[in-house]
């Protein structure tokens, strides 16, 4: 039958083509999975993030901890069984030492369990869901960016102190929008009109503005990261809600992609973030002015993210000197933290969750007439997440 | 012989409607067993409508069809030829890419009583002999016997038409419903297939619908003529040639 | 609540006018040429794209429009000419599969000239903001939307209520073969049909752009959408295109919006606002299954 | 096309690809691909879920667009079994399959009334309600899926180890596929292959063409359901992308691939399709312009083109 050559002869293309990867060179270099969605209406923070991530590996000179850095992308199209799939294949296959690059919470949820499995150091730069900041902590599992709440914590927190009484809290339903919703209630004590959960990924808000004109409330929270966020302010202005409601957004709505899509809208908006663009610190100059220079626009948080993960990772790997198969000295390294931040000092918890300050903006004009962040002031400083009593990290 | 025939099948002022249109319109007709009986009528009296209504094709709106002292009406299709009611088609309508073969053993495979349920899923079917051997016997008699191996739609047109004899009798018919066996042939095939009719009607009732009038007269040991959905005239065929509404109605449009 | 509703019942109007762009080129081609097209959302997508590239080409949204209906249709006789053309003999399986292999197509190469992420269309400043209704502040393109919605539906029925074309295309989808026989060019009626559709495709991809994201696979969830239209309506029928389009709208809009706050009088939000919309979509499937059981030939059958 | 028989060079050959496929673990262990094992699970598990929806299209002619319904089904019973600590496998996959039948019992027994486009959509319909009801129950891990922690156990075998599960979907699929071929020359095989060629005619002949068609149907679905149960054993994932009716026409692509009514074309169409995936994504991200390509030529090249291997898609009165 015919079918069936065809198939031997498959399978012998199988064998040869894979057989050319198989020569291990010996621990010359460092492979970094990077995994993150770079399709869809998602897409904006993960390439933010690749794009950090990828100036940091420049900055080093190609290198992690002075071995050769070999960074795998692959994008996750926001679907938990492709993420799923490129993990296997980056544990099985290529053998990575690092992961890193996720940018949604339920996609971490997926892959965490097989990374830990696989004893593979998974560095967030991004999804820092609740759940591995508190009883499914876990040694491998590092997040170099925040905790899930905290951005959410922050603006709960100063809209409590505006006096702000009557407020809607729209997020996505999956696993980082219930932390908003959690988050931003730790802090603000007023009544909450309602809860919003919206699909993830959802472009179409007229049902949600509706709602929220029905309601009447004298703020709007809003957690909508990427294109759900750029359509939701735009959708929100044009059904004249700016006019009685403030919107209020944590720094993953209102960052430098969201204010390049919609623009004027946005001015004079409150956000909090734990970095900023305009942060005085040698670190964080070098980094926005050559980020500009590289791709022609400003960093968000995003991008600041994706690059102190890689800083993250090549003080690791410097510290164990190369020997990436001592997991307990490498765990200790990476929580040693012997690398500078963009975003100024921060220490990591014992859930491997930062402690950091986190910053009031403003979305204004700056010098050059440009529609930007400013940062106003601090909100919290060297604040934990809620989680870390429950975390019992072995 | 015919005053002791009993009725074989009973249709019972049965009407159908499409739309405001009565295809049939409270049509009687009585077939005794044994005999051949045709029906004839006018394009559009509704002859096929009958038949399809007889074989289970279509329901009845109103009327009653009693075969062998059964009530037909509410029986699904399958139901009615395993009481033994099987049918022809006006269009041929056979199993086209399937060897001759395999059509006449799918039909015989149908009398799932004889030898079993074809609900069997893992015995070969070619253990199942008997029914090649039964399948081998109907081709012999249609003649199609050195034809088994062919595919069905490489016969002539005339040959799929005694394929399709074949599939009929392989259910056992007590009644055969043949809806223009004739329709397309030519004089030769019409001929043959005549005289499978005639050798047909030794075993079994047959109901004709045909528009070949010698055909018909021929055959037929009674007729019935169906105007307009509704039987006009029944009787044997020299009846029916005098019959003077007959020929007003029908035989008169033929000329 | 009164106001709710009806913002609530525009939403839906809004909607459901932009389905019936789709479905009414699906229905025809459906009815005319007994066609499963599944790649009808990819002239959706291709209309939306290049509605996205003229208008930032020109600057202007209407040019946007113009072009990206004209390009659309373009392609969509390019389609019908080389393959679709030499489907219709073909039974459904086959059609399925050629259409959906052009799905795979499209979708690479629009990921291949404008790349993974989303293209940004934006609403034309002078419509981006807010209107007054009786009582209420609604956005002024989505009144837009539904204007050029209505005014499309009508235009449409009288076109094929009234023209000598529209009665062709009437002819052709309650009996293809007697209209053949009439004289009537019927491959060229299917390659205009086709070229409509696909520049009305691009009218729907173009408007609704602004208000979702330009991207890939956009065209997916939405042909489904139109698919369960058509065979609510009744294959083949404008009108049924419309009726179906309008009540497949309202029901996903209605049932989104109502059965989340229905269901949180017991359940907690956050269960109630993913069961809600997730029933609601069930409902239209719910009615199209209904309706095949009770009407199998849809609401208004085109052929009798 | 006639009624399917299976020549004996047909079955030597399948007999040296089983004898390969047995033997495929080891070499890719020689060759340190050991990650591949793991994927050609995979691949052989999509082979039956194929090699299922063939039965029901290629051999029963009922063209179904809702089969992934019965493979995601499966697959989520697995999983929610596995959440409430049910692990075995001797208990959770004849459950998974035993309620993916029940389902095509269901779907099929409202879908077969209908003829036609109109049984297309409508199974197409009923997989949607599945998918959207699915992402909606967030106790089912909603869009999310819902991961499998622990893979099935099996008496004394151990199912995590990507060896082992290999042979268990390879014994299950030769075995499918063994009875396939049984059942395609079985007297039931028969009068579905029959039905599919005419409908009418097997009607007229006395079969309760309704009853046969639905069995079908939900041995289809039922062995879908098996498929499900294996796949997210493999993956460790119930997604309800496997739901969507894109995988319905992936499965069908695979099948059209493979060869519609022939008991070995799931298998032949879902590993091509799988390899060209696998491969051709390394090569150019774009590849599946190709592969609609290969597609088109398949449909509008097949010699007898798939049209002719089913008479009974236009019968249009």
């Amino acid at each position: 039958m015919r079918h069936t050559k065809y198939l031997s002869l498959l399978a012998a293309l199988l064998v040869l083509g894979t057989s050319i990867h198989a020569a291990e060179a010996a621990r010359t270099s460092v492979k970094v999975g990077f995994l993150s969605t770079l399709s869809g209406p998602g897409a904006g923070l993960g390439v933010d993030i690749r794009d950090g991530f990828n100036l940091a590996i420049k900055h080093l000179n190609g290198k992690l901890g002075g071995l050769t850095a070999e960074v795998l992308i692959v994008d996750d199209q926001q679907k938990p069984e492709v993420a799923q799939q490129a993990t296997e294949k980056f544990l099985k296959k290529d053998k990575v030492d690092f992961m890193t690059g996720i940018v949604f919470s339920n996609l971490m949820l997926a892959v965490g369990p097989a990374v830990f499995d696989n004893k593979t150091f998974y560095i967030s730069a991004n999804a820092g869901p609740s759940q591995y900041a508190g009883e499914q902590c876990n040694p491998f599992f590092f997040n170099v960016a925040w905790q899930n709440d905290n951005l959410h914590e922050a603006v709960g927190k100063y809209v409590q102190g505006k006096g702000f009484k009557n407020v809607v809290l729209v997020a996505p339903n999956y696993p980082g929008g219930k932390d908003a919703m959690v988050g931003f209630k730790r802090f603000y004590k007023g009544k909450v009109g309602e809860e919003i959960y919206t699909k993830l990924g959802q472009l179409d808000y007229a049902a949600e503005l509706a709602q929220i004109r029905s309601l009447k409330p004298d703020a709007v929270f809003f957690f909508l990261p990427g294109g759900m966020g750029i359509n939701f302010v735009k959708q929100f202005v044009a059904a004249g809600l700016s006019a009685d409601s403030q919107l209020f957004a944590p720094g993953f709505s209102a960052d430098e992609d969201v204010i390049k899509a919609v623009g004027a809208p946005m001015l004079g908006m409150f956000n909090s973030s734990h970095w900023a663009h305009d942060m005085e610190n040698a670190e964080n100059k070098r980094f926005v002015a050559d980020f500009q220079k590289e791709y022609g626009r400003l960093p968000s948080l995003y991008a600041s993210q994706g690059y102190d993960a890689a800083l993250m990772m090549d003080a690791g790997v410097r510290d164990v000197k190369g020997k990436l198969d001592d997991k307990e000295a490498l765990r200790k390294a990476l929580e040693a933290k012997h690398f500078k931040s963009v975003r100024g000092e921060f220490k990591f918890n014992t859930n491997h969750y930062p402690v950091q300050n986190y910053y009031l903006r403003v979305i204004g004009k700056d010098a050059q007439g440009r529609i930007t962040n400013k940062t106003m002031g601090t909100i919290f400083t060297n604040h934990a997440d809620a989680y870390v009593a429950q975390c019992k990290m072995k | 012989m015919s005053d002791q025939r009993a009725t074989l099948l009973d249709v019972h002022e049965v009407s159908k409607h499409f739309g405001g249109i009565y295809a049939l319109n409270a049509a009687s007709l009585k077939v005794e067993a044994g005999e051949v009986h045709a029906l004839i009528g006018p394009n559009g009296a509704g002859k096929t409508t009958l038949i399809h209504v007889l074989s289970g094709a279509m329901p009845a709106d109103a009327g009653r069809v009693l075969f062998a002292g059964q009530d037909l009406v509410r029986r699904p299709m399958h139901e009615r030829v395993a009481l033994g009611l099987a049918r022809s088609y006006q269009i041929t309508n056979i199993f086209p890419r399937l060897t001759v073969l395999d059509n006449v053993t799918i039909a015989v495979q149908a009398r799932v009583r004889d030898w079993g349920s074809s609900f069997s899923f893992w015995k070969p079917f070619s253990l199942d002999s008997a029914i090649v051997a039964e399948a081998h016997d109907l081709l012999a008699q249609v003649s199609l016997a050195g034809l088994a191996g062919r595919r069905a739609l490489q016969l002539s047109h005339g040959e799929q038409r005694c394929l399709e004899v074949a599939l009929v009798l392989a259910t056992k018919p007590k009644l055969l419903l043949l809806d223009e066996p004739m329709a397309g042939m030519g004089p030769d095939e019409s001929a043959r297939m005549v005289g499978l009719i005639e050798h047909l009607a030794r075993r079994v009732t047959v109901l004709l619908v045909e528009h070949d009038m010698d055909a018909v007269f021929r055959l037929a040991d009674r007729i019935s003529v169906l105007v307009g959905g509704r039987i006009i005239a029944s009787g044997d065929p020299e009846a029916i040639r005098a019959d003077a509404d007959v020929r007003r109605a029908y035989l008169g449009d033929e000329g | 609540m009164t106001q709710l509703i009806l913002e609530q019942a525009l939403n839906g109007l809004q909607f459901g006018l932009m389905l019936f762009l789709l479905a009414a080129g699906l229905t025809l081609v459906f009815g005319i040429m007994d066609m499963i097209n599944l790649a009808h959302g990819s002239l959706y997508m291709v209309g939306a794209y290049l509605a996205a590239a003229a208008t930032q080409a020109s600057g202007s949204f209407i040019i946007g429009i113009g072009a990206a209906m004209l390009g659309t249709a373009l392609l969509g006789v390019l389609i019908e000419v080389t393959l679709l053309r030499r489907l219709y003999a073909r039974n459904h399986l086959a059609q399925v599969l050629a259409t959906f292999a052009l799905i795979l197509i499209a979708n690479e190469s629009v990921r291949m000239i404008w790349g993974a992420q989303p293209v940004l269309l934006n609403t034309p400043d002078e419509l981006s903001g807010p209107v007054s209704l009786v009582g209420f502040f609604y956005p002024a393109y989505r009144l837009l939307i539904i204007g050029v919605g209505a005014l499309v539906a009508a235009l449409l029925y009288v076109l094929v209520a009234r023209t000598r074309v529209g009665m062709w295309v009437r002819a052709g989808a309650s009996n293809r073969e007697m209209t053949e026989a009439l004289g009537v060019n019927v491959r060229l009626l299917f390659t205009a049909v086709l070229a409509f559709g696909a520049a009305l495709c691009a009218l729907a991809g173009a408007l609704l752009g602004p208000l979702l994201a330009v991207q890939v696979g956009m065209g997916e969830s939405i042909l489904i959408l139109a698919f369960v239209v058509i065979v609510i309506g009744g294959i083949g029928s404008i009108r049924g295109a419309l009726v179906g389009s309008l009540l497949v709208g309202l029901v996903d809009t209605l049932g989104r919006a109502a059965l989340p706050s229905l269901l949180r009088t017991f359940l907690s939000s956050e269960t109630a606002s993913s069961l809600g919309p997730a029933l609601a979509s069930i409902l239209i499937y719910v009615l199209m299954v209904a309706v095949l059981f009770w009407r199998p030939e849809g609401l208004f059958p085109a052929r009798s | 096309m006639a009624l399917y028989r299976s020549s004996p060079g047909r079955r030597i050959a399948a007999g040296v690809v089983l004898v390969l496929l047995v033997l495929l673990p080891w070499l890719l262990e020689i060759l340190d691909q050991s990650f591949y094992v793991s994927f050609a699970s995979r691949v052989l598990i999509f082979a039956l879920a194929a090699t299922t929806l063939n039965l029901v299209i290629g051999f029963g002619g009922m063209v179904s667009f809702g089969h992934a319904a019965f493979f995601g089904v499966g697959a989520y019973c697995v999983a929610i079994l596995a959440d409430s600590g049910v692990l075995s496998a001797a208990l959770a996959w004849p459950l998974a399959a035993g309620v993916a039948a029940l389902l095509a019992l269901l779907v099929g027994a409202i879908s077969l009334r209908t003829r036609g486009v109109y049984f297309i959509m409508i199974t197409l319909a009923f997989a949607q309600m599945v998918f959207y009801l699915v992402l909606s129950l967030k106790s089912w891990g909603g869009d999310d899926g819902l991961s499998l922690l622990h893979r099935s156990t099996f008496g004394s075998l151990d199912l995590k180890d990507d060896s082992t599960f290999y042979f268990v979907v390879l014994a299950l699929l030769t075995l499918v596929l063994a009875a396939l071929d049984r059942l395609a020359h079985s007297r039931f095989g028969r009068v579905i292959q029959s039905i599919r060629e005419n409908e009418t005619r097997m009607e007229a002949l006395g079969y309760p063409v309704f009853t046969y068609k639905l069995v079908c149907f939900v041995i289809g679905g039922g062995l879908a359901g098996l498929a499900g149960a294996l796949l997210v054993n493999q993956s460790g994932l119930a997604s309800p992308s496997l739901l969507h009716w894109m995988q319905s026409g992936t499965l069908m692509v695979m099948i059209v691939i493979g060869g519609v009514g022939s008991v070995f074309g799931g298998v032949v169409g879902a590993v091509l399709l799988l390899l060209c995936e696998e491969f051709f994504v390394g090569i150019s991200p774009h590849w599946q312009i190709g592969l609609g390509l290969v597609l088109l030529a398949v449909v509008l090249r097949a010699p007898l083109g798939i049209a002719g291997l089913f008479g009974w898609g236009r019968n249009r009165e």
